[in-house]
């Protein structure tokens, strides 16, 4: 152990380092905190550094924080090493027409199929199954509504298909707002009334 | 009988393609012209040849009101006197520009979810679980697990999918009427034998209600049972009968 | 990195902790080898080098030979974290998930990991592996088919869990398997345009 790893509470840090080395998924925080009888802001400042000293010293692991939760996983750099043992656990693939349903997902959510099919312009059911039976979005709750219309909303799995800890980590949708010349582009070729009268286009 | 296809090669949804189109003829001439937009995006509609109605029909939705104002400019300072119908234009507009900018958001959404998903793809995480000395510890999975609920776990993965019964809401009372529409629209052309698009929506105010002729006709056309043809570049839509007589017309289930 | 550490070659030794890392079993010296493109007797030189050093710096985990192979497991002396961790059953849940995998597979066998797949439209693996793990399934045969595919069918622990005395004690299935006209029935309601005998298409 160099010395910016031995500054850190030995017990405590090998504890969450052999918790975290049987987990099957990522574990909470809380979770951590109650096991080992420290705080949570204790949990996420020793797996921060921990996370740190794995990285400065070159591991091909990395400690991370996904989906809510902290797990081990192998550095991106040896991917071409990982991939080769791997072989068939290769992640099926997600098609654009998928990543643009979780888009309006992931920023809508809770929504029904009916509102996904309004933004999209087409009945999204074939997708949505797909993305259900895969686990990335779930039935989240019911519509009050006369048609008590099925919510649907992403899940934790969403959240490590993406390495992402949480949705608040997904950038604002203030981002991607079109920019003006988008926005003025689609507007002048939907005029209703072209701007000059005299000449009509052609 | 008409294939079953979910969405065409290229373009998942009617905005994307307008999208599309738009955006392309923007970086082509720096100059939109919404006439070469709306040639385009029926020329795109017309190459669906084994498209399904209910995609078909939001994708005609959007030419028809495309075609409306693409009219609408052909006749600038022609006063039609129909304030609502001049509203209800502006308002299909805007709803229209709205469903396009929300495309294009979610299409860059897309994208950055895509780099994310290759940056994720990079590493693969330990799932490998408790040694087995900890197994005897372990809670067990089918604690309570009774064998007919096997038999029911079963039965729910192997089912048969369940008929789609949600989703339709917001283009199902539209469809319902172009099954009476097709009906009432052929009887009139029958009887016109060759009319126009002009006559056939005349004295109708409600904008839906067009649309759902603009279809109707668009189905007839389809059947074979119309001869559709627009003589001069922004010309009225001449619609000309086809069909026997005594022929019953085909209506298309709607409700699907 | 320590002095000790950087004596290895830097990638060669990344690269078994990233493969280790993300292996569900003891992984053979004579894999690690070939996916590394280096000698046997240098991965076990670099394993057993690595062990000493986790070991020096008091990790949480070791590295371990076991089974013919190499892997990461907790240190023994965290065991009472470890313990109160899979006691607290959050590894636990049976997800409606794995209950539908362990159910084709009760009623279906022996078959592949592909025909699960292709009934469940997901990729079971990771379902799979659990299952295996606890025990409730395992590799039965192969498949005499050019791929060779391992066939699972379930274990006498899962009859002994279920309190059965054999697979026919299951609920018979076969009433209620829907054939093939209930499926094209099915089929025909979904789609959008009837075959009607008066349509000119026809």
């Amino acid at each position: 152990m160099n010395q910016e790893e031995s500054n850190l509470d030995p017990e405590s840090v090998r504890a969450l380092e052999a918790i975290l080395m049987v987990a099957m998924e990522p574990v909470a925080p809380a979770l951590l905190a109650q096991l080992l009888e420290i705080s949570q802001a204790t949990v996420e400042a020793l797996c921060e550094r921990l996370a740190a000293t794995y990285e400065a010293a070159g591991h091909g692991f990395q400690l991370v924080k996904v989906a809510g939760g902290f797990r081990f996983q192998s550095h991106p750099e040896l991917a071409p090493y990982v991939e080769r043992f791997v072989l068939d656990g290769q992640q099926a693939r997600v098609s654009s027409a998928a990543l643009e349903t979780l888009a309006i997902i992931a920023y809508k959510q809770p929504l029904s199929r009916s509102q996904v099919a309004s933004i999209r312009g087409v009945d999204p059911e074939a997708v949505m199954r797909t993305l259900q039976a895969r686990g990335y979005i779930t039935e989240v709750q019911r519509d009050d509504g006369p048609g008590q219309a099925v919510l649907f909303g992403t899940t934790p799995l969403f959240l490590e298909r993406l390495g992402i800890a949480s949705l608040e980590d997904l950038p604002s949708i203030a981002d991607f707002i079109p920019d003006a010349s988008v926005v003025e582009t689609l507007e002048r070729s939907l005029r209703v009334v072209p701007e000059d009268p005299m000449s009509p286009e052609q | 009988m008409m294939k079953y296809a979910v969405s065409t090669p290229t373009f998942d949804g009617p905005f994307e393609l307008l999208l599309h189109l738009i955006l392309k003829e923007e970086v082509d001439i720096h100059e939109v012209s919404l006439s070469n937009i709306v040639t385009a995006y029926l020329d795109e509609v017309a190459k669906m040849q084994t498209i399904d109605l209910d995609l078909a029909t939001e994708f005609l939705l959007i030419a028809a009101t495309l075609i409306e104002l693409k009219t609408r400019r052909l006749l600038p300072g022609k006063d039609d006197g129909d304030l609502d119908d001049e509203l209800a234009l502006w308002e299909e507009r805007d709803l229209l520009l709205v469903r396009l900018l929300d495309c294009k958001t979610f299409k860059d959404v897309a994208t950055v979810f895509s780099d994310l998903v290759s940056r994720a793809d990079l590493s693969f995480p330990r799932m490998a679980g408790p040694e087995e000395r900890f197994a005897s510890l372990m809670p067990d999975l089918l604690e309570g697990v009774s064998p007919l609920r096997v038999q029911r776990a079963f039965m729910r993965a192997t089912a048969p999918k369940t008929p789609k019964v949600i989703g339709l809401e917001h283009v199902a009372p539209i469809r319902a009427s172009v099954a009476e529409a097709i009906i009432t629209v052929a009887e009139q052309i029958r009887q016109a034998g060759h009319t126009t698009f002009r006559n056939i929506v005349d004295g109708i105010t409600d904008k839906i209600e067009i649309v759902v002729r603009f279809l109707a006709i668009l189905e007839l056309y389809k059947q074979g049972r119309v001869e559709l043809e627009q003589l001069r570049r922004f010309g009225d839509i001449e619609v000309v009968w086809l069909g026997v007589d005594d022929e019953s017309i085909a209506i298309d289930n709607y409700e699907g």
